[in-house]
């Protein structure tokens, strides 16, 4: 009853469950934030003026705490999944807006200039020229949000089990058993890696266009990893 | 001994499946156990049983009951009853109940309680027992004058409650230097004790590091923290007259001297609360 | 044929880019927009394919208003090269070059095909087909920007200063390439440039714009260097207009002679009989070898290690005027020489022969312009 | 069930703004948590940062610590650690410095990595020492970026120290948490906002160190 | 001077960036390192401050090796110029300047002092000095970009493409400050470029290398146009080199004809009186008018408005054979015009005559040769 792999009972679930709900409450809202992001992005490409209000309200946002969000939710959704995966799915936004946002800016001028010329009509210069040359930055800015959504999926263990792997943070306190603990953060730090690395994997299937190796990729990719935030710039 | 097989997935869903009794439990170690106990005997009558474990404090937990989340949650009559009514007067534990069910919502009732008692209790660690003579003969009032000097800590609900520093106030006129926030008797009351970063705390009477830690549990004449009997708060459309049997027939055989073993099986022992709910009712025959 | 009509572009900002301008590009020929930075070239050239929209005045494609055209239709019968070609970076170079026939609907197989016909025309090696643009030099990524403008065959071909940033000796590799490839396709070719010398080297017709987006000179190279509009134009020309005119003369017509070529085997006979001050010198096959001085020819003999260097030959059918006289200029005796396309010599021509051709191509190119202009 | 009834209850109520459960002792507790989480990441993160990014070397370590770093969850290492250490302010610190190194660090790098390589180039040509390229030429250049990362771990950690208050420690977080336990949303929107606050704040003084820091010659680019 | 001693470069992926070269580099005067992208250029520049160490050979510095000197003293005696000027963003111009003087120790006022008198030399306003670098255009920051590498008055200046990024007018305008600046001076000046043209009008000596870092020819720009080494230095050397090399050649002992130039109100007996087949008239300050043919001679009267356009005229002292003889193949008449600084005519001369000029400069030009040689 004491081993790395026993989880308590009261989780209601076997460590191989952890993970499955886990990265479900983890990858969930990184998609749904994706989907949302995109139009929002489209539309501050667009709409110049737009972009500095959305980037200032998802700063706000990002700096609310997660377990605040989570407590006032529960009214609203009660005691679910739902209740951890919309927070999360709202920072995700904060950092995939201005991922694609600048993403999509820096495809060069001259090769708007040229699709343009060519007679591309905005929608299809977008999906098939802005789009995949902004991919790099966009897997990015969803490498950082997948692993803070990864880390934040626990806290969802304060408001009721709602934690998956965090369920095991808190049960290492109420049992006194820090191996609990160890493994829920190693877990944790392996999965967000997994997926990290899976993420890289997709960049290079995605991008056979991008210069290997030594070189360095694009400034707004970079921009989009080293500030998570994003945001305020 | 992980517990995948326990339930489908009750973590789905806001209202209770139909046909399914939801086990609610709050977020410390005892009322686990005495979930898992109700529930594994409600199971073993053939119901269909789900948990809900570890929810937090009392205040959220009655909110899932009154709107049907949950079927069953393990509660201690006087706590609940402060809860309900603060002002209200605790003389026994039949008052109490009746009190309870008086102010209870009307989809939700008492079953029978069982003798075994958890109370609340105002403990000092055993460096300002000695600093002040306290002793185990020690009653709240004694703090009086000392209070203003010490540190308190207990659950962050604790601070609002009646059966908290309101009721240490308006009762005993006791106004401590500050509260300190921690857990509902868990490792952050014990260490905080044990280190001397508050004076006194809130500790289950139940806790079996009272002893282990030589902590002094102030006497509560006034009957401030009243009466703490185990008692499952049901609804009544959600359990089935069986499952009522069953319960009431767990809170026959469970005593206060039961309720601190299986307490120090779990949090001094290790073992799984589940594991040990399981093992007490096969030896009390309710399986 | 493409007619610019008064046209003026004021951006929103109050910048007069273009002002008033009216131009006549011919059809099949290259019109070049010269003009220092900022003076409006680009914003011409893109409010043919309506990248800009006027704020005043029509432009008329073959009589009809562009702004009748849905723009989409309007572009793609337009190709459009840019500078650093504005290559999709993340398609291949065929399907760089096939983007347009795909957007008009053609097969895959077609399109690609198309695109490996004119990556021969521009000269791409095709191995280069699968590359993606990153893993071109900037001359061959140039090179992928013209074929893809190329691939629908649009009559018009619009390239805003496509080779300047490449380095000078790729630049005139691509320059060569242009011409010839519009030798072979007679495109309409509005082609921008901020190098006066790219301008008359490739220009059929050269408008020079001035700040402003004024219109300082249209005319044709060697008018423009013969005859500067103003000082602006002429300060804009640079040096050397005289010589470099001389571009468009053709030798052809140069009166060669031969009494001043031998053989190095001549007897003094031969040698001693030339009128000539200097003698040429050729080997067996009659190729130059160097001239030979005063004292040898009254010497009668021949000492080919003491022949003065001829310097470069000129090629008379193919090379112009302004080569046989750098020819003329940079052999030591004055006499440039003349060689057939195997390096045979056909003869020698002295400054002065030269000289008077030139003022005879002179005398000719002004009575033409005074022919145009009566 | 009104947000701003709920700001507005919390902030009109006097007893929140007194004691050591009021308003200036929490905020001055959070204030004090960042500062010193944020001094500590910074302690770590600049120097490494403004050494690989000038050198250009380690880069690609630094990038797997950093990534590795941000994979650690904040609330496990705080459980983590205070299981492992007991309480007081360092279990606290861990998680914070843990969560604020990795963008320091990796903006720090990347800032001194992509600044102009020319002027660089000519200061080595004039024989300035390489400390004095630093932090002459590379530094003032890069300063924005450098900002920006520090901002951007400031703004996380300003945020996440209110899981201090899980910990039986001050600060923000207090609010929240006891919000959540005494089923007080007055207490929960009223920390969150407070937290809000402070972020708006740190963003007020980064924009302000940067006018101050950042020569006009960089600023307008 | 600057001795490179057999020196090599090989960097650590293998490229043998520099191959066993060999220089002299004479004190005060400006000698040009050309050839085609990748040949070594810049590697070669950077081995002199020690920016890249040579794997083989040494380079010697007015006799001592520069491996002898701490490096940042060796660099502090070397100004170092690139393209783009690499200025300072975060600081103004006035601190730009006075970079180094300031890490010698110099005092604040001093240092600006000799910043702001560096600003004139380089002809830079006054009212720039409190700006930013991206308040300037190109051609300022480049100037900036000498001033700073001036500052502490080193004996040895390195340039490396400094020009390069600027368009060609500014350019120019550059290479004429640099040739101005270097009369009032007298640095050592090691000028890079991969423009033959701006080498050889920099260059006192000019390097040509050629792939794989190896000295193709290092020579005198005469001498490189009138003999290149072999086919890759023609081939770099490109077309007109016989029109450019006259660029060396001065026109001041051109044989002036006054005989053909008259007054447009000159009397019929004056104009028919001349021999010439063509006269130039002037106006009554002398200033020339245009060329009047034969008809009109033989009329004996001047009709200003039929005049030929006379073409540019030349200034015999300061002009070059190559001006010369560019005004004589763009007149008609096949005469260029000599004037004086004031723009009133001195003369004419025939192109025939201008080509005689060219005939004896290269023998004066080859005997020079023969004596250096010898
Ligand atoms: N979108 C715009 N809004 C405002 N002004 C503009 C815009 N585009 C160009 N201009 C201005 O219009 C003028 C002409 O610009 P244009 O790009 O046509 O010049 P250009 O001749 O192509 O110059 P360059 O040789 O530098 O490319 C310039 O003064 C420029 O600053
Ligand atoms: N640090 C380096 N490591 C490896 N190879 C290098 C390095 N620097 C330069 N080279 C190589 O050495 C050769 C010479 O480079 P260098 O920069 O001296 O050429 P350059 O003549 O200045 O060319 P450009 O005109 O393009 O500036 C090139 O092939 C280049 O790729
Ligand atoms: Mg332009
Ligand atoms: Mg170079």
């Amino acid at each position: 009853m004491t081993g790395f792999f026993d989880i308590p009972s009261d989780l209601q679930h076997s460590w191989t469950g952890l993970i499955g709900l886990h990265m479900r409450e983890a990858l969930l809202p990184v998609a749904a934030g994706l989907l949302l992001a995109l139009p929002i992005a489209q539309l501050c490409g667009r709409f110049r003026w737009l972009y500095p209000p959305v980037l200032g309200m998802t700063t706000v946002l990002y700096a609310v705490p997660s377990l605040a969000f989570f407590v006032v939710l529960i009214d609203y959704t009660g005691q679910t999944e739902l209740t951890v995966m919309i927070p999360l799915a709202l920072y995700s936004l904060v950092v995939l807006v201005p991922a694609i946002v600048d993403g999509v800016r820096s495809v060069p001028d001259e090769t708007l200039a040229a699709a343009t010329a060519m007679g591309f009509g905005p929608v299809r210069r977008y999906l098939q020229v802005q789009l995949p040359i902004a991919a790099p930055a966009i897997i990015a800015g969803l490498r950082v949000a997948t692993a803070s959504s990864i880390s934040l999926v626990s806290v969802g263990a304060l408001i009721g089990n709602q934690g998956a792997l965090g369920n095991l943070l808190a049960a290492a306190q109420k049992y006194d058993r820090p191996e609990l603990a160890v493994n829920a953060v190693v877990t944790m730090a392996v999965l967000a890696i997994l997926c990290d690395v899976l993420l890289v994997g997709l960049r290079m299937l995605l991008t056979p266009w991008m210069p290997r190796g030594g070189t360095r990729p694009k400034p707004a990719a970079r921009r989009a990893e080293i500030t998570p935030e994003g945001a305020v710039r | 001994s992980s517990s995948g097989d326990t339930s489908d997935n009750p973590l789905d869903g806001e209202k209770a499946e139909a046909g399914t009794v939801v086990v609610g439990s709050n977020n410390f170690a005892e009322s686990t156990l005495l979930a898992d106990i109700y529930g594994e005997a409600l199971r073993a009558k053939g119901l269909k049983v789900g948990y809900k474990h570890n929810i937090g404090s009392r205040e959220t937990t009655y909110g899932l009951m009154k709107n049907g989340s949950i079927t069953v949650l393990p509660e201690y009559n006087g706590s609940l009853l402060a809860y309900l009514d603060p002002e209200a007067g605790q003389e026994s534990a039949e008052a109490v109940n009746e009190a309870v069910k008086a102010k209870l919502d009307k989809s939700l009732t008492l079953l029978e309680s069982s003798p075994a008692e958890d109370k609340d209790s105002v403990s000092v660690n055993a460096e300002t027992a000695e600093k002040y003579g306290l002793t185990a003969e020690s009653t709240l009032a004694d703090l009086k004058d000392i209070a203003p000097e010490m540190v308190i800590g207990g659950s962050p609900e604790f601070q609002t409650r009646q059966q908290g520093l309101k009721g240490l106030e308006t009762v005993y006129g006791l106004k401590f230097k500050s509260f300190k926030a921690l857990d509902a008797g868990g490792p952050l009351t014990q260490a905080a004790l044990t280190k001397n970063e508050v004076q006194a705390a809130d500790v289950f009477t139940t806790d079996p590091t009272i002893v282990k830690e030589k902590f002094v549990v102030l006497k509560d004449p006034e009957n401030l923290f009243g009466f703490a009997n185990v008692t499952p708060l049901v609804s009544k459309e959600g359990l089935p007259q069986e499952g009522v049997e069953a319960l009431n027939a767990v809170s026959a055989k469970l005593d206060t001297e039961t309720l601190l073993d299986l307490d120090a099986q779990v949090q001094l022992e290790k073992k799984d609360p589940l594991d040990v709910a399981k093992a007490w009712l096969k030896s009390a025959g309710l399986d | 044929m493409i007619r610019i009509d008064s046209v003026t572009k004021r951006y929103p900002d109050g910048t007069v880019a273009v002002d008033r301008l009216s131009l006549e590009i011919p059809d099949r020929s290259i019109t070049v927009l010269v003009g220092p930075s900022g003076c409006g070239k680009t914003t011409t050239l893109r409010m043919i394919n309506r990248m800009v929209e006027p704020t005043g005045g029509t432009i008329l494609l073959d009589g009809e208003d562009i702004q009748r055209q849905p723009v989409t239709t309007l572009r793609r019968s337009m190709g459009y090269v840019i500078q650093n070609a504005g290559l999709f970076q993340h398609r291949t170079i065929v399907d760089n070059i096939a983007t347009v026939p795909r957007m008009l609907g053609w097969g895959k197989q077609r399109a690609r095909e198309r695109a490996a016909e004119l990556m021969e025309r521009v000269g791409l090696d095709p191995s280069l087909a699968k590359r993606y643009p990153y893993q071109l030099s900037g001359g061959q990524q140039q090179r992928v920007g013209v074929a893809r403008a190329l691939a629908a065959d649009p009559p018009v071909l619009l390239m805003d200063e496509p080779f300047s940033a490449v380095d000078p000796v790729v630049r005139k590799g691509l320059q060569d390439e242009l011409l010839r490839i519009q030798d072979e396709l007679g495109k309409t070719i509005v082609f921008v440039t901020h190098d006066i010398d790219e301008a008359i080297k490739l220009g059929t017709m050269v408008a020079v714009l001035r700040e402003g987006g004024r219109l300082a000179q249209y005319a044709p190279p060697a008018e423009l260097l013969s005859s500067p509009a103003d000082g602006f134009v002429e300060d804009f020309l640079g040096a050397d207009r005289g010589i470099r005119r001389l571009s468009f003369f053709p030798s052809a017509a140069l009166e060669l002679t031969t009494d001043a070529v031998v053989p190095a085997d001549a007897g003094a006979a031969l040698i001693t009989a030339t009128k000539a001050p200097h003698l040429l010198v050729t080997d067996p096959d009659g190729r130059p070898l160097g001239w030979a001085g005063r004292d040898e020819l009254t010497a009668g003999d021949i000492r080919t290690d003491r022949l003065l260097p001829y310097g470069r030959p000129f090629v008379p059918g193919a090379d112009s005027l302004r080569v046989a006289l750098d020819c003329a200029v940079l052999s030591p005796v004055g006499w440039a020489v003349a060689v057939d396309g195997g390096g045979r010599v056909t003869g020698v021509v002295s400054q002065q022969t030269i000289g008077e051709a030139i003022r005879a191509a002179h005398t000719a190119g002004r009575a033409d312009e005074e022919k145009v202009a009566g | 069930m009104n947000v701003l009834n709920f700001v507005n209850a919390f902030f009109s109520d006097s007893a929140h703004w007194h004691g050591y459960d009021g308003i200036p002792q929490r905020f001055w507790e959070h204030l004090q948590y960042s500062l010193l989480a944020l001094a500590v990441a910074a302690a770590i993160g600049l120097p490494v940062g403004l050494l690989t990014g000038h050198t250009g070397r380690g880069g690609n370590a630094l990038a797997f610590v950093a990534n590795a770093a941000r994979a650690l969850p904040s609330f496990g290492l705080l459980v983590l650690a205070v299981l492992l250490i007991g309480f007081g302010l360092l279990p606290v610190m861990i998680p914070l410095v843990v969560l604020a190194v990795p963008p320091i660090l990796v903006t720090t790098y990347e800032a001194v990595r992509s600044v102009d390589p020319a002027p660089v180039d000519a200061a080595r040509g004039m024989g300035m020492h390489e400390s004095r390229i630093l932090f002459q030429v590379e530094v003032p250049v890069a300063l924005p970026l450098i900002l920006s990362g520090l901002r951007s771990a400031a703004i996380q950690i300003v945020s996440t120290a209110t899981i201090a208050a899980y910990v039986s420690l001050g600060g923000l977080g207090r609010y929240i948490i006891d919000g959540l336990y005494q089923r007080d949303y007055e207490k929960v929107v009223g920390g969150a906002t407070l937290v809000a606050v402070l972020a708006l704040l740190t963003l007020a003084v980064f924009w302000a160190a940067g006018r101050l820091a950042v020569s006009p010659g960089v600023r307008r680019r």
